[in-house]
């Protein structure tokens, strides 16, 4: 099974990936599902590093995965201890909601 | 084509024996739970009672589709299938003999544990799509059981994976032509043991069912196959852990005079087994001496273990 | 080394009295008294050593001055030094410090030792102005007597004074800094011509900038100059805060803050771009022109007695500008003498604006009238104030204006008539002045005290120098002498000859 | 890793070994006080080891960090500000009902991230330093849970700045997509011969700067900036302020320095918009504020803004001015925020206006230290901030960015309005009220008094008597 | 697919296999919804709870703690990784290797430490906190 991937599609897919976050955190209002779509940005990314180190024939791609793999992780846990704060203190997890703040 | 046709009967045969294997299990562990407990245990249909397992077989088939009208439809019509599909995937992997395996992947041992942190899916969703209180009480610790014996399955395995210099289970088997790894891997294996029991929530870990506090937890509300999905799940789990135990520490299909798959098949049994003597004979500890168990005891071992297999292995050269 | 002196003087007076004010609400105001006498002194001094020299030979344009590295890097150096136009104006400084000084004595009677911190640092920042030769330092002291000013105007001022300090910041501030600019611009262009990064003034001088270039620079010199003279469309700071501020602040504002800006453009506009100078002189003369009516009329309007003033200090500096840009003796010697009487007389009628204000609480004129009953004191000296103003002969103002006139005449014979005419409209608001403050009916005041010891001398002062400036000018055309010639020698068209350093002692 | 590595990589490993530390004297139970020392004495010590490395300097560590005088210089400058904020800490948390302990742990990763980015030539630092950095400070932010401001302050930024790592991340693997490496040298090797822009690193270049862009708080990627500034706590709005974008600022001039990003026209051109946007709007939204968080906020924007006027010119005076801009802006800003932070109380922080009337009848050496800052902020002669705006406008007016120069000017004149307000609030009313209750830790306040005193002394210096550090800075060379 | 699988066996029995272990789930579970019986009781369509009747919602808040499990296993899980990697390169690493695992493992140490100081790993309910709570509680005066 010789690899019959291109580099251009792997891209394609990540940016498509990339593009599908960031609307993903544009259009919802709920933050955990904002913090879904920056994942999967992330993750996009993370793809799209990959791809790159094996076009190149590196593993500083994968290297660097691993790296945002660990980062997205904490991340996550920070994101969700504040989420948990959020609806705790407000009852919503509306982003709209959260405008004590004037500015 | 030939080689073809080996594959596709080895496939057939493979998922065959599985099926059969879990069902039958459930035979052996009763038989054997009686003899322990000096009574008979099933023994009236056919021979030694055997053919309960086809029994329970078609009454389970025949049972009525229950699907709570409370309940999150879809979600707790797939949550079951998930364990068993992920146990009988984690099977490609292991070598039952020279050339007897589906995948002999480079990256055979984080398959398995990819494979065996699926199971974990089965049972938060199942126990939450269930709308039960005892289910989703299940259905979290549960989660919280296994997800944390994942991470000491891990590192336990890790000190093979030094020896060996491979994740892939073949290469690992043959690592151990001289001397297997239940030797220079003591602590691996008793933890790999415990995590495996644990990751399979059989007792004395099966704190997510627990029938006398939890009526069954997370699979409460379940009946009928999809009950029965959860138990092939379960009692694939064991042959797997057993199996993976067998390849990792005891040397695989190696053995003398006899032919390898029927030494892989003798030394699995022995740890099914095993497995349901320690049922038999172990109390269930509570929730949070499991836990605490896991993250004081198991954890701070498996790191040590790590450094002190490093440190051997670099000053043997 | 006497000219870091007279700053360091200000600066440390100012930061002693800052904390003297912790302890004791009247120590600040005889510091800050101190500080500014013995300045004074040593100045009129050094006036007196130099006097000689100045009447004898007008070759030797720079009196001393003092060198120093500062950031080498950029070729900035801490360079101070004193011709005839500096050291007038910086005895100026001193003087109507000491006025200042006095006639807040009573007026401020809240935070003593931070107003007088401030009194003496803006004090120490026109000093500064007056002195620099390097033209980063310039800068430097030219924002650091902004923001003493600014709290003098915030805090210590009436009912609108945030306002007015805000207006007047921002309008200094925002024009400080496109000179600020303009400077950097003249520094890259000397710097990539020469290959010698200076901000170093005589350096600066001789820079060739390309004419389209030079326009702009010096509009960027020429707008900071503006808005501080102030030039008509820049003025509209000018009555706010003269409205606004503590007499002291008004008389600071009036008497050497405005002079900042006519002493920038001698020091800075003409000799730096003198072929743009040239190519700009009659408009300027025109927004003078301009600025002299403008400003009388408006000052004839108005009911507010400081404001009025303010108005006529639009007026005169108009004058001023109109006589800078006719670029000949006999205009610039009017020049200065204008200033130093400007600061004079409209300094006097600050100060009597305060005065009546203390007394009567209010600005307002259509509330005052029959003061002279009252106080015959502040009647008379007010009366001659208002001549002064005006430019009634006998008085400095009158020899002022007159070389402006005459100057201008030479140049630009339109701009003399209508120039001319504002002197008719000055003397229509000076009277008006007189009119309603101190003849007509009383309006009910009640009783009011006429001139205390302290007011009597600061009035004494005033009235005793514009007096002599109108009788004697000749020391104060003496020791301008020597510069004016320079700047006017400078701007003949086919002239060599440089504007610079020639004979330091 | 050789001993030398260690050895130049120094300051870090001790800012890395300092956070475990502190968490070991969290597990002893020990008191926040004894903590609070503690750490200040390890980022003092950490402060020093870059006089113990000074002779070593520039030292590659190959592939990931370069310790040349501008990183060691930036390095300081983080490390200082980590102290300056951990000073500031005691008062202000020991009053709060969280436990403070925690918070010193992050302030050591937080600044080791910044660190980290200030010295590292290749994405994989700099990424690792960022993301220290970041999470770090989202605990930070939120760190005073109680407060819903806190909070929400903490959620957006996660959000943002997890969204703009993203963009950092597409951008580089684009990047690496096209020159096969992620080393900057290597970049620049590749990219040596290329006279017009290849579209792929255009696109990932673009993608970059809108990820620094978010972290740097440029317009049009400011809007976190005031809620962050206004719902954080004040020490840790302070060092989001000054070392969160100094590292950021640091390895961005590094970046651009190597691969020479200033022949790019479209680039250029992009920055100036940035740069124009930035000063212009900061200054403008920072005019009808009240609260002085979100006031210094604004100017914090803007001030970024001013300091890519320096940054874009890209002549070798480039660095230098943003190396002295950087610090005095760090040293402004932290004097600011010190004052905050000394006047906040246990239930709200001093963020309104309305709370520093008459403090300078109140507490003049806090007034005078405050007023010092935000004239500096402003530019005023004298002060630190006019010396480092005079830097910018002689390094933009050098290369011929006149019109940087002229917004500049013309958006600080804006700028004054708002700082004068300030000052204007701490002078105006009569110290007509009672005396102030006595302080409630003598000795801590004592501590933050001097500290803040000398960060204003140090304003003063930079105004006055900048041609030390001036000369300093212009050893910098990045190429 | 190549990459994955560098010798050995082919791939395409990997993809039967995965395939053929699907149909027969999906077997099962829709031959049992055939074969199986209907009926509608009385208590049908509530859930269980041991024979009383529905007491609330069963989405429940449940404890923090269990949020501190899963954060505590995506962090040590994630750290994994790097010991996975570490332990695959082993023989290459060597000494070097081997101090910079023990730095980074001492460090997972230092954590696991810090978080069995701060009570992070005590799953059970404290005794002593249930029994500060009672007390706080407003009681009534048994005498009244």
């Amino acid at each position: 099974m010789k690899s019959s991937v291109s580099i251009e599609m792997v891209m394609l897919l990540a940016g498509l990936l990339f593009t599908l976050g960031i609307a993903g955190v544009i259009i919802r209002k709920n933050i955990i599902f904002m913090l879904l779509s920056v994942e999967i940005m992330l993750n996009a990314s993370g793809l799209a590093f990959i791809a790159a180190g094996s076009h190149w024939g590196q593993p500083d791609g994968q290297v660097m995965f691993i790296f945002i793999l660990a980062m997205a992780a904490a991340e996550v846990s920070i994101g969700l201890a504040l989420i948990l704060q959020i609806y705790h203190q407000h009852k919503s997890l509306d982003i709209d909601k959260l405008k004590e703040m004037n500015g | 084509m030939n080689e073809v046709f080996r594959y596709l009967l080895m496939i057939v045969v493979m998922l065959f024996t599985l099926t059969t294997i879990a069902a039958w299990l459930i035979w052996l562990e009763r038989r054997m739970l009686a003899l322990w407990q000096d009574r008979y245990g099933p023994n009236r249909a056919g021979p030694f009672g055997l053919l309960i397992v086809a029994a329970d077989t078609i009454k389970l088939f025949f049972k009525e589709d229950w699907i709570p009208p409370f309940a999150e439809k879809t979600i707790f019509v797939i949550a079951p299938t998930i364990v068993a599909a992920a146990v009988l995937l984690s099977f490609v992997i292991i070598p039952f003999a020279p050339g007897i395996l589906v995948a002999d992947l480079n990256v055979g041992l984080l398959f398995f544990l990819a494979m065996s942190s699926l199971g974990v899916y089965s049972i938060v969703l199942g126990g939450w799509a269930s709308n039960n209180k005892y289910s989703l009480l299940g259905a979290l610790r549960g989660a919280s059981q296994m997800i944390s014996y994942e991470v000491f399955m891990g590192l336990s395995l890790m000190g093979v994976v030094m020896l060996s210099g491979s994740f892939r289970l073949t290469d690992i088997v043959m690592a151990q032509k001289d001397l297997w790894f239940v030797v220079t891997q003591p602590v691996g294996f008793v933890l790999f043991l415990i995590a495996g029991i644990a990751e399979t929530h059989r007792l004395p870990f099966d704190i997510p069912e627990a029938e006398s506090e939890l009526v069954a937890g997370f699979h409460s509300e379940y009946s009928g196959m999809k009950f029965g999905m959860f138990f092939i799940g379960e009692y694939l789990g064991i042959t797997l852990v057993s199996a993976m135990v067998v390849t990792i520490f005891f040397g695989g299909w190696l053995g003398p005079f006899l032919p390898p798959i029927v030494w892989f098949a003798l030394k699995t049994f022995v740890f099914i087994v095993l497995f349901i003597l320690l049922r038999a004979s172990l109390p269930r500890p509570r929730y949070d001496q499991l836990m605490e168990y896991g993250w004081k005891i198991i954890l701070p071992i498996a790191l040590l273990n790590l450094l002190i297999t490093g440190a051997f292995a670099l000053l043997k050269g | 080394m006497m000219l870091v002196l007279l700053i360091v003087i200000l600066m440390t007076g100012g930061v002693i009295a800052l904390l003297a004010g912790k302890w004791n609400k009247s120590f600040p105001r005889w510091i800050a008294l101190v500080s500014c006498l013995v300045g004074l002194m040593v100045l009129v001094l050094f006036w007196l050593d130099q006097h000689d020299v100045l009447h004898v030979n007008s070759d030797e344009n720079w009196l001393v001055q003092y060198q120093m590295t500062w950031i080498p890097t950029f070729g900035i150096t801490f360079h101070l030094a004193v011709d005839g136009l500096s050291l007038l104006l910086l005895i100026l400084t001193f003087f109507i410090g000491i006025l200042a000084v006095l006639c807040s004595w009573e007026e401020i009677k809240t935070r003593t030792g931070f107003y007088y911190f401030n009194l003496l640092w803006i004090l120490a920042g026109v000093a500064g102005v007056f002195m620099a030769m390097d033209l980063f330092l310039f800068y430097f002291f030219w924002e650091v007597m902004l923001i003493p000013m600014y709290f003098l105007i915030g805090i210590w001022g009436s009912e609108n004074r945030v306002y007015a300090a805000y207006k007047f910041f921002i309008f200094t501030q925002a024009s400080g800094l496109l000179m600020f600019l303009a400077i950097l611009g003249l520094y890259f262009i000397h710097g990539n011509n020469t290959g010698v990064y200076t901000f170093n003034y005589f350096e600066l001088m001789g820079t060739v900038i390309p004419s389209q270039t030079a326009i702009w620079l010096m509009m960027g010199f020429m707008v900071a100059f503006a808005v501080k003279l102030p030039i008509v469309p820049f003025h509209t700071w000018l009555p706010d805060a003269h409205g606004e501020a503590p007499t002291a602040g008004s008389l600071i504002l009036a008497g050497l803050l405005l002079k900042t800006g006519a002493y920038g453009m001698l020091r800075f506009v003409i000799p730096l771009f003198p072929d743009v100078a040239r190519q700009v002189a009659v408009p300027a003369m025109v927004l003078g022109v301009i600025g002299i009516i403008y400003g009388a009329v408006l000052a004839y309007s108005q009911t507010d007695l400081k404001r009025l003033v303010a108005f006529t200090s639009v007026s005169h500096m108009g004058f001023v500008l109109t006589g800078i840009f006719a670029f000949n003796e006999l205009a610039l010697q009017g020049v200065v003498m204008q200033l130093v009487t400007h600061a004079i007389s409209t300094g006097a009628l600050f100060i009597l604006a305060g005065m009546i204000k203390e007394r009567l609480h209010t600005r307002d004129m259509d509330l005052m009238g029959g003061l002279w009953t009252q106080m015959p004191r502040l009647g008379t000296i007010g009366m001659v104030f208002a001549m002064a103003s005006l430019g009634l002969p006998g008085l400095g103002s009158f020899i002022a204006e007159f070389l402006i006139l005459l100057g201008v005449f030479h140049a630009h014979f339109w701009v003399t008539v209508i120039a001319a005419s504002g002197l008719i409209f000055s003397a229509v608001y000076s009277l008006r002045i007189v009119q309603k403050i101190f003849l007509g009916p009383e309006k009910g005041t009640g009783h009011v005290p006429d001139f205390s010891l302290r007011e009597m001398i600061i009035m004494t002062a005033l009235t005793v120098s514009i007096v002599w400036l109108g009788l004697y000018p000749q020391p104060v055309i003496n020791t301008a002498k020597p510069a004016i010639v320079r700047l006017v020698q400078l701007l003949q068209p086919d002239s060599d000859i440089k504007y610079e350093q020639s004979h330091v002692r | 890793m050789s001993d030398n590595d260690f050895h130049a990589l120094m300051p870090l490993l001790l800012l890395a070994g300092a956070s475990v530390l502190v968490m070991m004297l969290i597990v002893a139970r020990l008191s926040h006080r004894i903590i609070q020392i503690a750490s200040l004495i390890l980022f003092i010590v950490s402060f020093s080891s870059l006089i113990y490395i000074r002779d070593s300097l520039p030292y590659h560590v190959d592939p990931l960090f370069v310790i040349d005088d501008f990183g060691a210089f930036m390095i300081g400058l983080i490390i200082f500000s980590g102290l300056v904020v951990n000073v500031l800490s005691y008062i202000y948390f020991e009053e709060k009902e969280e436990g403070p302990r925690e918070y010193y742990v992050l302030l050591f990763l937080c600044t080791l991230g910044a660190c980290v980015m200030a010295v590292s030539e290749h994405f994989i630092s700099l990424f690792l330093g960022l993301e220290i950095l970041t999470v770090g400070l989202y605990a930070l932010i939120a760190y005073l849970r109680k407060r819903n401001h806190s909070i929400e302050a903490g959620i957006k930024y996660l959000i943002l700045a997890a969204f703009s790592s993203a963009f950092l991340l597409f951008g580089m693997a684009l990047i690496y997509l096209q020159t096969g490496s992620m080393g900057f040298s290597d970049m620049a090797d590749a990219l040596a011969n290329v006279n017009t822009i290849p579209p792929l690193f255009l696109i990932g270049l673009g993608l970059m700067l809108v990820g620094i862009g978010f972290k740097l708080a440029v317009v049009p990627f400011h809007m976190w900036t005031a809620d962050v500034y206004q719902g954080a706590p004040v020490p840790v709005t302070a060092f989001i302020a000054t070392a969160s974008k100094g590292g950021v600022v640091a390895v961005m001039l590094r970046f651009f320095v190597a691969i020479d990003g200033f022949r790019f026209e479209g680039l250029v051109f992009l920055l100036i918009c940035i740069a124009i946007a930035s000063m212009i709007v900061g200054n403008l939204l920072a005019l009808r504020q009240t609260n002085i968080k979100r006031i210094l906020a604004y100017s914090s924007i803007a001030h970024l803004g001013y300091l890519l006027v320096a940054f874009i010119p890209g002549s070798a005076m480039a660095p230098q001015a943003v190396s002295f801009y950087l610090l005095a802006y760090f040293a402004t800003t932290l004097a600011a925020f010190g004052i905050v932070a000394v006047l906040s109380e246990r239930e709200s922080d001093a963020e309104e206006l309305t709370r520093y009337k008459a403090l300078f009848w109140k507490h003049p050496v806090l007034a005078c230290i405050l007023s010092s800052a935000l004239l500096s902020l402003a530019g005023i002669p004298l002060t630190a901030g006019f010396t480092g705006k005079f830097y910018i406008l002689a390094t933009s007016l050098q290369s011929g960015f006149w019109l940087l120069a002229i917004v500049l000017v013309g958006s600080s004149v804006i700028g004054l309005h708002y700082y004068l307000r300030v000052i204007t609030v701490m002078f105006s009313g009569i110290n007509d009220h009672l005396p102030e209750p006595k302080e409630k830790h003598p000795l801590f306040f004592a501590i933050s008094i001097v500290v803040l005193s000398i960060l204003a002394v140090v304003i003063i210096w930079l105004g006055v008597y900048p041609d030390r550090i001036i000369s300093f800075v212009q050893q910098f060379r990045l190429r | 697919m190549e990459g994955l699988n560098a010798s050995g066996t082919p791939g395409w029995p990997f993809v039967v296999y995965t395939l053929l272990v699907f149909a027969l789930l999906t077997l099962i579970i829709s031959l049992s919804y055939f074969l199986g019986q209907r009926h509608q009781g009385g208590a049908s369509d509530q859930p269980y709870e041991s024979g009383i009747l529905e007491t609330g919602s069963a989405r429940l808040r449940f404890s923090a703690q269990f949020y501190l499990v899963a954060m505590m296993f995506v962090i040590f899980d994630i750290e994994v990784v790097f010991i996975v990697l570490w332990a695959l390169a082993f023989h290459e690493l060597g000494w070097p290797g081997y101090l910079s695992i023990c730095v980074f493992i001492g460090l997972l140490f230092a954590v696991l430490i810090y978080e069995w100081s701060i009570g992070a790993l005590n799953f059970g309910p404290d005794g002593k906190k249930i029994l500060k709570a009672y007390r706080k509680l407003p009681f009534k005066d048994p005498a009244i």
